[in-house]
């Protein structure tokens, strides 16, 4: 539904950025973005959501190569919805409710609908109670929801988010992805960011990694893992958790028909259930 | 320095309401023309807002010892022009009154005219004086914010000496008396003021 | 500098009308700045006092701190008024006339009182609270637009200073007059890029969000209670009808 | 070396942050504090430093109770250095070697001296050949690494870092974490502040665990994780090498005479030296 087709992108007076990156969004999907600081994935974000546009190549929206006057940005954007790394970046209003009633509001929505959209947006977030607080006196971790409640708001279809868990500490995070599945649940497709390649494997369909400025490899956890020398190149490393599975799977350790684990509370549950059989077989 | 909230009589307010008035409205439609031709200048002009603010609320070690805060006026009319400095300052001095009770309502029109309109003018135009005239870079922005500074510290004192003048020695002895009570902190804050934006500018020249 | 602001965030009037609390305090200080008796000036200081410490619950020192820079210049500038200064031989030298103190006094009272009218504003009412009625009422468009930015960015780059501050100190940077003004020179310079910076990125994040020049947003206020308005206006006129029966 | 005893502190109109915190850092230490996000981690290190004056209780140096005047103020920050978690808001010079130089200039060194401690601190954090280039064109990894370096160059006996692995890619922390041990190798005392768990695990001598405004227990690792009850209550969970190390060696899966892993690597390592056993003995 939302693709790239060999765009490059670069700053001014900075190397590519981008150079023929190739990615296609598939409806529905929760799509995990990897790469190290600095490899581009902001631009990537941007350039999906016709903030940036490409030196070269051409994004499609719906099988259509996307245009950038006033009206087309504005349907783009409300299909497509970005949510910056630093809220700070996309807050501006004196309370919550405000700010998020803002997109709504661009959207030419009439009052009634506005109220519903954010009481709607602020309830996926579980933030409702924060409605009457101002901005500034918000924690870090609020902020990051109020800024990802200004976008729900506005019902996206696909839903980007730059680095969603940085700088949240486990539970913030917990929260957010939290979130982030509720709305998945709902049909938005979303398309996430991130250094950190646990957070991506406990919770994408499909991994794309990306670094010296396209995208490297695009596909299921599994087989995007396998590539230990490209994950190397690119300074990334595999998830603890897939390592771990692999290598106890690999001993016979684990159950023989349980899939490998894909979240820190699998592979737990399984090393605790090796231990209950264990104790079962001593005990028979 | 800001004449705060009820020092002035209502007729004197007033006044001084309608002096900086026509300054103020010159600048906002000013400002309305450019931001509807380039609605990205509103950002940035709300962020150079914040730095005015920021910066006029920012204490500043004198050379006496005693800690103060500078108008700001020197730098921002440098950085940004007169005219949108009198708008900027106009802002910030509400938000000043009602942020931090420096100044007030009443007296608003008053610390317009001396902060907003006769501080970034004097700067703005010693700067460009004095740049003509051949003046190294540092001594034009070191008298252009001083005296920018200066000259709201003596408007001032003129606005509370025409509102009490002196029995015996009148307004001229009235404003003899303000500037003296005040100047002690507001002389070394005007020195204080010239260096720091010379430094400012110089860093930001490079 | 967030003392006030924090008090009016989480004031128990934070949420009375602001276009009330306006009327209350500008009509305060109109009473007290046409009044001639100190007995009104009296009057509108210990209501406007009594309603921010028993009222909106300002603690005593709170309220000191909010209002000590202020009444350090009216107490300043009223010791110049009530002096007198006259040149004797080239010689300027002060003195105290007869009949002096009197006005000196009165109207040092009378800022107090318009200064504790402020604070009864400021102490309850959220500043982006006012900014909607001044938006309403003739500020325009751009320039409401304007300030409600500055309001948000203020705030974002406070944060910024005082952790830079923070750093300098740490690596020494106030030791000494030099020094300190260098290093708050290098913190300005170092500043105006970053906000301006966060303008820009600001603009890529509104822009996400649909933003194509106007900000607009919904508001979640109380109506005007015309009882209220009516209690402030009685107030109001029975300290005005004081202020005529003292003149 | 450096103590708070029965410290509290609030911000003003804010429920209070810290209540009673005893804490001792000893010298030569590395000592990693753990907290939840807004459990009041930064505050205490702007205590240890003197950036906070205590509501009650009282901060010692060396003994002696701490004085706030700008003397002893002084004093006191040339030996304890403290880094900010946000590198933006601590560089300010032009040039990455300007600014190094910031802190050297304030203590008043001569000119050689200060090279020679600039060129020690680039040294040490390798980033030697950043010295000349602007500090708004480096990535942000190079930026928290410079933001170190003008302290390590003002050479203190205790190093405070407030989050240093916040924002960073897994290649930037084992930098920062490697750079931190040249630090503690040349007998710098290092406390530092972090949600990461694991992190904390693999690298300190001591932990201390904090929330709910004082500090709920501090001691070995080991000790410190064994209270899964406290762990939940401050939003904390065991670092997953921790988890899963106990979990094999309960099962009887690492060597017996091996220490638990304390590091990613340490387990992967212990895991395929397991497999490597297996496979000794079926050919054996």
């Amino acid at each position: 539904m939302l693709e790239l087709a060999g765009v490059s992108y670069s700053y001014p007076g900075a190397v590519r950025a981008l150079d023929g990156v190739d990615l296609a969004v598939r409806p529905g999907e929760k799509l995990a973005i990897l790469g190290a600081n600095g490899a581009g994935k902001s631009t990537l974000l941007l350039l999906l959501n016709g903030s940036l546009r490409p030196a070269a190549g051409e994004v499609r929206l719906h099988g259509a190569p996307a245009r950038y006057d006033r009206a087309a940005l504005a349907d783009w954007r409300r299909a497509v919805g970005l949510v910056l790394q630093d809220p700070d970046d996309q807050l501006f209003a004196a309370t919550v409710f405000e700010d998020v009633s803002f997109g709504p509001l661009n959207q030419g929505l009439g009052e009634a609908e506005v109220r519903e959209r954010i009481t709607e947006a602020l309830e996926t977030l579980r933030i409702a109670e924060l409605a009457d607080r101002p901005t500034h006196m918000l924690s870090f971790g609020q902020r990051k929801r109020v800024a990802l409640a200004g976008i729900v708001a506005m019902r996206p279809e696909v839903l980007l988010l730059d680095e969603p868990g940085a700088g949240l500490d486990p539970l913030g995070v917990a929260h957010l992805m939290a979130a982030l599945d509720r709305l998945s649940g709902r049909g938005t497709t979303i398309v996430l960011t991130t250094h950190d390649m646990d957070l991506a494997y406990g919770w994408a369909d499909r991994i794309a990694i990306f670094g010296e400025g396209r995208v490297a490899a695009a596909g299921s956890a599994d087989a995007v893992f396998e590539d230990a020398d490209l994950l190397k190149r690119l300074h990334l490393r595999r998830p603890l958790v897939w390592e771990v599975g692999r290598l106890l799977g690999s001993r016979g350790l684990l159950p023989d028909d349980a899939p490998l684990p894909r979240t820190r509370r699998q592979l737990l549950e399984l090393l605790q259930a090796g231990d209950e059989d264990a104790a079962a077989r001593l005990a028979g | 320095m800001h004449i705060m909230e009820g020092f002035l009589p209502a007729t004197h307010c007033v006044g001084w309401a309608l002096a900086s008035a026509p300054f103020v409205a010159a600048g906002a439609v000013r400002i309305r023309r450019v931001v509807r031709q380039h609605p990205e200048v509103k950002l940035l002009l709300g962020a150079s807002g914040a730095y005015v603010f920021v910066l006029s609320a920012l204490k500043l070690p004198s050379v006496t010892g005693s800690c103060s805060h500078p108008t700001g006026t020197g730098l921002a009319a440098s950085l940004f022009g007169p005219t949108v400095t009198t708008v900027l300052s106009a802002i910030v001095l509400l938000f000043q009154a009602l942020l931090l009770a420096h100044g007030g309502l009443t007296t608003l029109g008053a610390n317009i005219f001396s902060m907003g309109i006769v501080g970034p003018f004097v700067a703005w135009g010693l700067y460009r004086g004095l740049s003509a005239a051949g003046a190294s870079l540092a001594v034009a922005i070191f008298f252009a914010a001083a005296l920018g500074d200066l000259s709201t510290y003596v408007v001032t004192s003129f606005q509370l000496a025409l509102a009490f003048p002196d029995p015996a020695g009148g307004v001229a002895g009235a404003a003899g008396k303000f500037l003296g009570v005040f100047a002690v902190t507001q002389v070394p804050l005007a020195i204080s003021e010239g260096l720091l934006t010379v430094v400012v500018m110089n860093l930001l020249g490079k | 500098m967030r003392l006030i602001d924090r008090h009016a965030q989480t004031s128990r009037y934070r949420h009375l009308p602001a276009a009330e609390k306006l009327i209350a305090a500008t009509g305060a200080m109109a009473v007290a700045l046409t009044a001639e008796s100190f007995l009104v000036e009296a009057a509108v200081l210990a209501a406007a006092v009594a309603l921010l410490t028993l009222g909106a619950r300002v603690g005593p020192r709170d309220l000191w701190r909010a209002a000590r820079v202020p009444v350090g210049f009216v107490l300043a500038g009223s010791l110049a008024q009530a002096t007198s200064l006259s040149l004797h031989g080239g010689l300027p030298s002060l003195a105290w006339p007869v009949g002096s103190l009197e006005p000196a006094a009165f109207v040092a009272l009378r800022s107090l009182a318009c200064i504790a009218a402020l604070l009864g504003l400021a102490l309850t009412t959220p500043l982006a609270d006012l900014l909607h009625l001044l938006r309403r009422g003739g500020l325009g468009r751009e320039l409401g637009d304007i300030a409600f930015l500055m309001l948000r960015i203020i705030w974002v780059t406070l944060d910024c200073l005082t952790e830079g501050l923070r750093s300098q100190a740490n690596r020494l940077g106030f030791v000494g007059y030099r020094r300190s003004l260098r290093s708050l020179g290098l913190l300005l310079a170092a500043l105006l890029p970053r906000t301006l910076g966060r303008a820009r990125r600001l603009e890529t994040g509104l822009a996400a969000r649909g933003y194509d020049g106007a900000l607009c947003f919904l508001r979640q206020e109380q109506p005007v209670s015309a009882l209220r308005l009516g209690m402030i206006l009685g107030g109001l006129a029975a300290l005005a009808t004081l202020a005529r029966l003292g003149a």
